[in-house]
């Protein structure tokens, strides 16, 4: 599989980490609301489908990146920088 | 402020010699398959300086400028973007970050007199990185051995860096001339690297200079 | 035995060049450039294997990867390579071979006594019987284990060594914009068609010899030989600086995003390899588009005795007479359900065999194969069909009867044809594993009986007999096209060459068994019959999974290359079922057996790198005892003549509280925290605060994981208001680079911070005891280093020998201790200068065990204890929780099951039988060694404590804090030891930290 | 149906086998059932023979989509061991290993379990130390287990690199002897025949698409065979309980779906007699009784549901295994598959009533579900016919992760890819 890293451009699969879920929003740190916690930490949608998620360039830049990948087929079909934002107008897993 | 990260984020400079990582297992003279030739050629490039420069989000073209007018290097603001005249040496490792090296034994000071701290952080590694010169006509064949980049010379012109792996070491590769990359290890894995790739070239038949 | 090779003819071999080689300890010679079945099959040997269950002899069925029969194991020196099928063996001078599967050889093997009971052993007998009797001595599993014991010896095929492998194996990275699978006609013509267009391009063929089917086929293409037009076509090809060519290269795994993999076998097939030169090389190619023309595998049919030495597939035989020059037989039949198999018949005939008879199961077969029949002299059978073969280790003959293709029936009087080898043709399956691995499902072709490619899931285009293009001129015109569509060129269609080939429909007849009574084979290799894939429909293994599973059909290692279609044609007829309706199974990695070390490639022997300290030389020659450290190497001990491992400890631990100590600790994770933003960050990341930490001192600081549970700990340093140096455990030093680099990227990306490993920037070496400062003293200048100028977690500059030296006053051990930080390079030098300065002082250097040892006396945890389970509270470091501010694990750090009353909690322990502890010995109220139980928690480290002349521990136990002053017991069945311990205090030593505030 | 046995064995040589009758029953649905069991692997299938076999329960339907065992029980690496470190995983799994020692009688099915041993080498010191914290967590629950030294070790697997020049010497290893292997298909048919024989309809190619609701409570499934009815509907899909949680309205759950590879060499004589596992890294493997040594090694690392893994696994897989066996490099892999896990948070299953009512959930066995499958049958079909969990699965709750009550032997926290 492979990975375009938005600035290293493609590289293999083996050069990433996977951080999992990018669905997953962190509540506001002064939250006392466990459920949402709870929620951010251990519930996942887990489409088949696709899927936003994120990974670490572990083995190259080390940027996080966002990446909207088929757990299906594993086609890639976005990248982009995780310092941009938390892609929430793409939201994918709620059907698949 | 810039003497505290002078202090704070330097090695120092001292008369005392520096002991290579690769003491032991560098061995000058011709090895493997050399009968029929010189593949490679391996040499330990020893820069007294290796600095990382990262800006922040914004600063980065105000970054590639200082590091102009400080190693005059003009280096394209591109992916990996550097550029090599002899000793001095600058390319880019990630988004906003650059690796700078030089013979100058205060770079790290030298930067950080001349950057602001809002433009962005200066980290000497002089002493964390070995620096690997693999040169010659096989030189693209044997870097495909240990990395999974694209070697040839439209994909990575000279000057231009990045950043990859082999299984688990980290490496920083400039390509310094047509024929010429030099690789920078994490200085604890340095021996270990270069072991492996004396192996890797006895193929094509190399020289430790 | 007599020579089969013909008098001239046989393009690859090389005549001048005799080779001589041994199989099964018999020396034979062959030319260069034949396998090891060419040139068996030209000394007259017709014998090569045994078959997997019954036994059975077994001869070469194929020239090539399908060949499931002809299976050797390849000798050099001790090493073996079990497996290898002769077909795809090239000798060489000195090359050993021996066959497999047989004792006491090949000939006279006992294990073909299986046959004479064949009919008990039909599929999936196994799980009907052996479960033993249900009471007695061989009740439970022991009755079927008892049998498993003889199954396991007399199952298996070749042998491997025990030898360490000596070869080489590596492993390469390549990039092109087109990969072309496949040199055949096809490929070739796609290989030119995408190199004319610029782009780099690679073309890989398992054979040694590209070409493929032109360099036996018989036909001409634009006026010349066939073989001369691959050989003119890969020179040209040779000579483009774009192209690569790849022979003797396995292309065997198509991952995601256009990752191929591939094994080329670089010095096999040399009697020595070049020095540096790797036995195989396997080739990752990332490849823009990939041209498959992989082209097709020519089927057998299933009758009684097909699997007879000397029945062999019609195109292999023709390869062997038009290739290598070696008559499969002289007296010979063909078996065939299509046209095919007759240019097969007329090429054995113009190399000079006699051919007998053509048997074709089609009643009318048209004028053209009546003509090419005529050519040969061959009588022709056609409605008839091969009902057995006769022979022992060799055929002698066979048996045909008029056959009725609708109904299957067979009539009429039975005729016996006396031949020596006997071509049988059941059609072709295209080859289209790698398309299906690239991820789709492959679809029924019902004319050509056969599954064609899917569409394509990844980048690739197809091209030749792959897409079930069986003439050769289409082939050409196709790979073209493919090479061009591969390019992302567009260009005119290549007017079709001129070839001339003898006339061939495609299209077989739907017929691939013939059910006469005998054991017809369908998976030679595994000895499945028609009749067991029948039992299995009988069974109710209908689908095409269950039939694989449950017959072990395509599951050896010619992994059902041959035997696939037949299989599921039979089930399909069983079930009065169309073949698509009974599925196909999906074909996975590899396409061919690929050796182990060529996938671990550099790695094998190797594994991982070593990490080695600036010092560690230094240590090595001071006679270390080095231990493996994650991947660091360390010292354990400095261990002088004659001390074991614990006097060594106790001698260093006792040097280091009565005067000083010095431990290498360069291995701990250090990383640069910088920016603006960077204290606001430290105190979202720890779980006390780092705002309020003057520049110039350090603190010890603890992390947890966002679910509340304990992750790392260390000291981090405030070097400039917005300059951090964080250390971690030498475990986690990679993890907290990431954790960090997480939050600043993903969760917080406003703040202005950046961190970068600076592990092997600094040398690191920490000196304690009580002397440690005075040794200081004598070698650091620059700098005071007393208690005013450097109090307790205090940070100053200096230099030492030299060198500049930042030191930080904090202590592991509990000792006054500082630790020294230097650039690595000079990192040898001032542990030296730090050595000669402490030698009149008693200073000694210590491993990991005095290291251990001292920990465990102050009570400090280590990953043993922050084992990702345990809480700051288990630990009794909530006194570092802040409740000022959130930090990362605070919202949740306090949930029922993090905060429960019986969760382990770290205690310490004294023995009280003066007996060592044992790490991981569990801890009990009351023993009973009979019969263990009721644990309450564990020991996670021990030592004999020098300073309390008593051997201690930590353990996490349940209550922990509660038991204090109690006493129980360490339980510790693995290794027999039991004991009464008292559950204490952590804190064994120093508990005021009077010795380290000094 | 007729008993399996060597006497049936020789009859039916005798007469060409001709006699034998399908392993179990291929009817239509029907139209409402007491108990649907969606999901026909290993975990479905036993569930239905223990709900017939213990609870008297046998008007059951075990629904599969594909063909019986396309899941994991057909594609595992067929190990089975009970040396786990936590007390709730520990009493499960040995509590399976006992079922598993008379699995093969009970079904009249041989499963061929083979108790060869698993063994654990340790390459270092403290790993050592790790291991026998196991072992004696292990003996202290009743299950056997024992430390080897090298030397020993060198005497059960002569192949073995025990030289202390490897890059990582073995210091020592923890040995199950009674754990081992199974056939793992002859496991989903011997339970498939057994279920059938107790009159449970087994109904492949029979994909849920919905559930049949009556306000919050679970009344039947939609089915791509029709709508059937039943009193109870349980699912154990493994792989896919995301996704057919989500038929139910669930759309989230402490589950994702990785990608498991395994691997098998071509057949070789008998080269090893026990399980071995690899410490620096992951690696286990074992040879089957065909002769090939059949291994595999950590997750892929990311969510998939494509049952195909991509090549730095592999890559890392092959080099440990010849980090233990360095002359198996020439000998060649056959054949790699990759198979549908679903990861826990903690790394343990989840046995329990709900979410809803009248529906049963059992899913998140992460990698190690095969060696599970008797215990969990046994325990989810107590859970069901009870509705309340058997003590042995009270532990392996829904609602753990949100409480803090984890059951996490590798103490990696909420990171799937790391259990």
């Amino acid at each position: 599989m492979l990975i375009t890293c938005p600035y290293c451009g493609p590289r293999d699969v083996s050069e990433f980490t996977y951080q999992g879920d990018g669905n997953r929003q962190r509540p506001a740190p002064a939250t006392k609301d466990l459920g949402a916690w709870n929620e951010y930490v251990y519930d996942r949608i887990n489409p088949a489908g696709d899927h936003n998620e994120i990974w670490q360039h572990s083995s190259g830049c080390r940027m996080h990146i966002h990446v909207v990948r088929n757990t299906l087929t594993h086609e890639i079909t976005d990248t982009r920088p995780a310092r941009g934002g938390h892609p929430a107008s793409r939201h994918h897993g709620a059907k698949s | 402020m810039a003497s505290t990260r002078k202090a704070g984020q330097s090695a120092g400079v001292s008369a005392v010699a520096r002991l290579s990582a690769l003491a032991p297992v560098y061995r000058p003279g011709s090895h493997g398959n050399f009968e029929h030739g010189i593949g490679v050629a391996l040499s330990e490039v020893v820069p007294t300086s290796i600095v990382q420069l990262a800006a922040w989000s914004g600063k980065e073209k105000k970054l590639i400028g200082i590091i102009g007018s400080v190693m005059g290097l003009a280096l394209p603001d591109a992916t990996g973007g550097g550029a090599v005249e002899g000793a001095r040496a600058a390319f880019g490792v990630a988004p906003g970050k650059f690796l700078v090296s030089d013979d100058r034994d205060d770079l790290a000071s030298i930067f950080a007199e001349a950057m602001e701290p809002d433009t962005g952080t200066v980290t000497d590694l002089s002493h964390g990185r070995t620096v690997i010169r693999i040169e010659g006509p096989e030189v693209e064949w044997i870097m495909a051995k240990f990395f999974a980049l694209d070697f040839s010379l439209p994909a990575f012109p000279v000057g231009a860096g990045r950043s990859t792996a082999h299984h688990d070491i980290f490496a920083q590769i400039q390509r310094t001339a047509a024929e010429q990359f030099d690789i920078y290890v994490f200085r604890s894995f340095a021996r270990s690297f270069w072991t492996a790739l004396c192996r890797s070239c006895e193929e094509v038949g190399y020289e430790v200079q | 035995m007599s020579s089969r090779r013909t008098e001239t003819g046989g393009g690859r071999i090389d005549r001048s060049r005799p080779v001589r080689f041994t199989f099964d300890g018999v020396s034979y010679s062959g030319y260069a450039g034949d396998t090891l079945a060419s040139a068996l099959l030209a000394n007259g040997v017709s014998l090569f294997g045994r078959s997997f269950k019954y036994h059975r002899p077994r001869g070469v069925l194929s020239a090539g990867v399908d060949e499931p029969n002809a299976l050797v194991t390849i000798l050099r020196g001790e090493v073996r390579n079990p497996n290898i099928p002769a077909t795809m063996v090239e000798i060489h001078d000195g090359l050993v071979a021996e066959s497999q599967n047989r004792f006491p050889s090949l000939a006279w093997d006992v294990g073909a006594v299986n046959q004479l009971v064949g009919k008990l052993l039909s599929a999936g007998f196994y799980y009907k019987t052996f479960m033993g009797p249900v009471v007695g001595p061989l009740r439970g599993t022991r009755f079927w284990m008892f049998c498993e014991h003889f199954i396991r010896r007399a199952a298996g095929l070749g042998r491997a060594g025990r030898m360490p492998d000596t070869a080489r194996y590596e492993h390469v990275n390549a990039f092109c914009d087109v990969l072309v699978v496949g040199s055949g006609p096809a490929g070739l013509s796609a290989a030119k068609a995408a190199a004319s267009q610029g782009g780099r391009v690679i073309l890989a063929d398992l054979d040694a010899r590209l070409g493929g089917s032109a360099n036996w086929s018989d036909e001409t293409i634009d006026g010349v030989p066939a073989a001369e037009w691959a050989a003119a076509q890969v020179k040209d090809l040779k000579s483009r600086g774009n192209v690569r060519l790849l022979p003797r290269t396995n292309v065997w795994g198509y991952y995601d995003g256009n990752t191929m993999v591939a094994v080329e076998r670089v010095s096999e097939h040399k009697e020595r390899p070049n020095k540096g030169e790797p036995r195989h090389r396997q080739w990752k190619i990332r490849a823009g588009t990939v041209v498959l023309a992989t082209g097709a595998l020519e089927r057998p049919l299933v009758f009684p005795g097909n699997d007879r030495p000397g029945v062999m597939l019609a195109d292999a035989a023709r390869r062997y007479a038009n290739e290598f020059g070696v008559l499969p037989g002289e007296k010979i039949a063909v078996f065939t359900n299509n046209d095919s198999a007759y240019g097969a018949a007329l090429a054995l005939k113009k190399a000079g065999a006699a051919v007998v008879a053509i048997v074709d199961v089609r009643p009318d077969v048209s004028p053209e194969m009546r003509d090419l029949a005529g050519e040969t002299e061959a009588e022709l059978l056609a409605g008839h069909a091969v009902t057995a073969t006769e022979g022992g280790k060799a055929l002698s003959g066979i048996k045909v009867q008029r056959f009725d293709m609708q109904g299957g029936s067979l009539s009429g009087a039975e005729r016996i044809l006396a031949v020596d080898c006997l071509l049988v043709s059941g059609g072709w399956s295209p080859v289209i594993h790698l398309a299906s691995q690239a991820g789709a499902k492959a679809e029924w072709n019902d004319s050509l009986q056969a599954f064609l490619p899917p569409k394509p899931a990844q980048k690739w285009v197809g091209a030749g007999a792959f897409n079930g293009s069986f003439s050769t001129a289409a082939a050409i015109v196709e790979g073209h096209a493919a090479g061009i569509a591969a390019s992302g060129g567009t260009a005119a269609p290549l007017e079709p060459p001129s070839v001339e080939a003898t006339p061939c429909r495609p299209e077989p007849a739907p017929v691939l068994e013939i059910g006469a009574s005998g054991k017809s084979f369908v998976d030679y290799q595994h000895d499945v019959t028609a009749e067991d894939v029948r039992l299995a429909h009988r069974e109710g293994f209908v689908s095409v999974e269950h039939l694989k599973r449950y017959t072990t059909l395509g599951m050896a290692t010619d992994q059902g290359k041959t035997s696939n279609v037949p299989g599921l044609a039979i089930m399909a007829a069983a079930l009065g079922k169309p073949i698509p309706e009974v599925g196909t199974t999906r074909f996975r990695p590899p396409y061919a057996g690929v050796s182990i070390g060529s996938i671990a490639g550099s790695r094998y022997g190797d594994l991982k790198p070593e990490r080695l300290t600036p010092m560690h030389d230094w240590h090595v020659a001071q006679g270390a005892t080095m231990q493996p450290a994650g991947l660091w190497w360390r010292p354990q001990i400095y261990g002088h003549p004659g001390e074991t491992v614990e006097q060594a400890y106790v001698r260093e631990t006792k040097a280091t509280r009565g005067a000083a100590g010095i431990v290498d600790v360069s291995t701990l994770g250090k990383i640069a925290v910088q920016g603006p933003d960077s204290a606001e960050f430290l105190d979202r990341i720890y779980t006390n605060t780092f705002s309020t930490l003057p520049v110039g001192k350090a603190r010890y600081g603890l992390m947890l994981r966002e679910d509340g549970i304990a992750f790392d700990d260390g000291t981090t340093w405030r070097l400039g208001e917005q300059d951090f140096l964080m250390t971690t455990t030498t475990a986690n030093a990679g993890k907290v680079l990431q954790h960090l680099e997480y939050y600043l990227d993903v969760v917080w990306p406003e703040l202005k911070v950046t961190v970068t490993s600076v592990t092997d920037q600094w040398a690191g070496a920490a000196i304690g005891g009580p002397r440690a400062r005075e040794i200081l003293a004598a070698c650091v200048t620059g700098t005071a280093v007393d208690n005013a100028a450097l109090p307790f977690m205090g940070i100053v500059h200096g230099e030492i020998a030299g060198v500049p030296v930042m030191i930080c006053r904090l202590s592991f051990s509990g000792e006054m201790a500082f630790e020294v930080y230097c650039g690595a390079d000079w990192g040898t030098h001032v542990w030296e200068a730090l050595m000669e300065a402490g030698k009149p002082f008693g200073l000694v250097p210590y491993g990991l065990e005095a290291l251990g040892a001292m920990r465990i006396e102050k009570g400090h945890v280590t990953g043993a204890e922050i084992d990702g389970r345990t809480t700051a509270c288990d630990l009794h470091l909530d006194w570092m929780l802040s409740k000022k501010k959130p930090f990362v694990g605070s919202a949740m750090m306090n949930r029922e099951g993090l905060t429960a009353p019986d969760r382990l909690q770290l205690v310490g322990l004294v023995s009280l039988d003066n007996r060592p502890l044992n790490g991981g010995a569990h801890i009990v109220e009351q023993v009973d060694d009979k019969n263990p139980r009721n644990s309450l928690g564990h020991v996670t480290a021990v030592c004999y404590s020098p300073s309390l002349g008593k051997y201690i521990g930590l353990a996490l136990v349940m209550g922990g804090k509660s038991r204090h002053g109690t006493r129980a017991f360490v339980s510790d069945p693995l290794r027999g030891r039991f004991g009464p311990v008292e559950i204490v205090s952590h804190h064994f030593f120093d508990p005021e930290g009077s010795r380290m505030h000094g | 149906m007729a008993e399996y046995s060597a006497l049936a064995l020789l009859k039916n040589a005798l007469t060409g086998n001709r006699d034998w009758k399908p392993a179990w029953r291929k009817p239509e649905p029907k139209a409402s059932y007491d108990v649907i069991i969606v999901g026909g692997g290993g975990h479905g299938l036993s569930t239905a023979y223990y709900l017939a076999k213990e609870h008297g329960i046998t008007n059951v339907a075990v629904l599969e989509k594909g063909w019986l065992g396309s899941g994991n029980v057909g594609r595992n690496t067929v190990t089975v061991r009970s040396n786990y470190l936590l007390p709730p995983n520990t009493r499960f799994y040995e509590f399976s290993m006992k079922l598993w020692e008379n699995l093969s009688h009970d079904l009249n099915y041989n499963v061929m379990f083979s108790q060869r041993g698993v063994l654990n080498l340790a390459h270092t010191p403290a790993q050592l130390d790790d291991f026998a914290r196991r072992g004696n967590a292990m003996r202290h629950e009743g299950v056997d287990a024992e430390l080897m030294t090298p030397a020993q070790i060198k005497r059960l697997i002569p192949a073995i690199d025990i030289s202390g020049n490897a890059r990582f010497p073995i210091y020592g290893g923890l040995m199950q002897p009674r754990a081992g292997t199974a056939r793992h298909d002859a496991v989903a048919w011997g339970y498939a025949r057994g279920a059938d024989r107790r009159g449970v309809d087994i109904i492949e190619n029979c994909e849920v698409t919905g559930f049949l609701r009556e306000g919050d409570r679970v009344v039947g499934v939609t089915t791509t065979r029709g709508d059937i009815r039943a009193g109870k509907v349980a699912v154990a899909v493994a792989g896919s309980t995301s996704h057919v949680m989500r038929l139910a309205g669930i759309d989230r759950l402490p589950i994702e779906s990785h990608v498991l590879q395994a691997f098998v060499t071509e057949s070789i004589k008998p080269f090893l007699d026990t399980v071995v596992t690899f410490g620096m890294g992951h690696c286990y493997i074992n040879q089957s009784d065909k002769g090939g040594l059949v291994y595999g090694g950590d997750i892929d690392g990311y969510n998939s549901y494509a049952q195909r893994g991509n090549l730095p696994v592999v890559e890392d897989v092959m080099s440990e295994m010849l980090a233990m066996f360095p002359s198996l490099a020439g000998v060649r892999l056959l054949r790699s598959w990759g198979g549908l896990c679903d990861m826990s948070m903690d790394g343990s299953p989840i046995i329990t009533t709900g979410p809803l009512p009248g529906m049963y959930l059992n899913c998140g066995w992460c990698y190690g579900g095969f060696k599970a499958t008797p215990a969990s049958g046994f325990c989810f079909a107590h859970t069901i016919a009870r509705d309340e969990p058997h003590e042995l699965n009270a532990a392996f709750t829904l609602d753990r992760f949100h409480r803090g009550i984890l059951i996490d032997e590798k103490g990696q926290g909420a990171t799937p890819r790391l259990h």
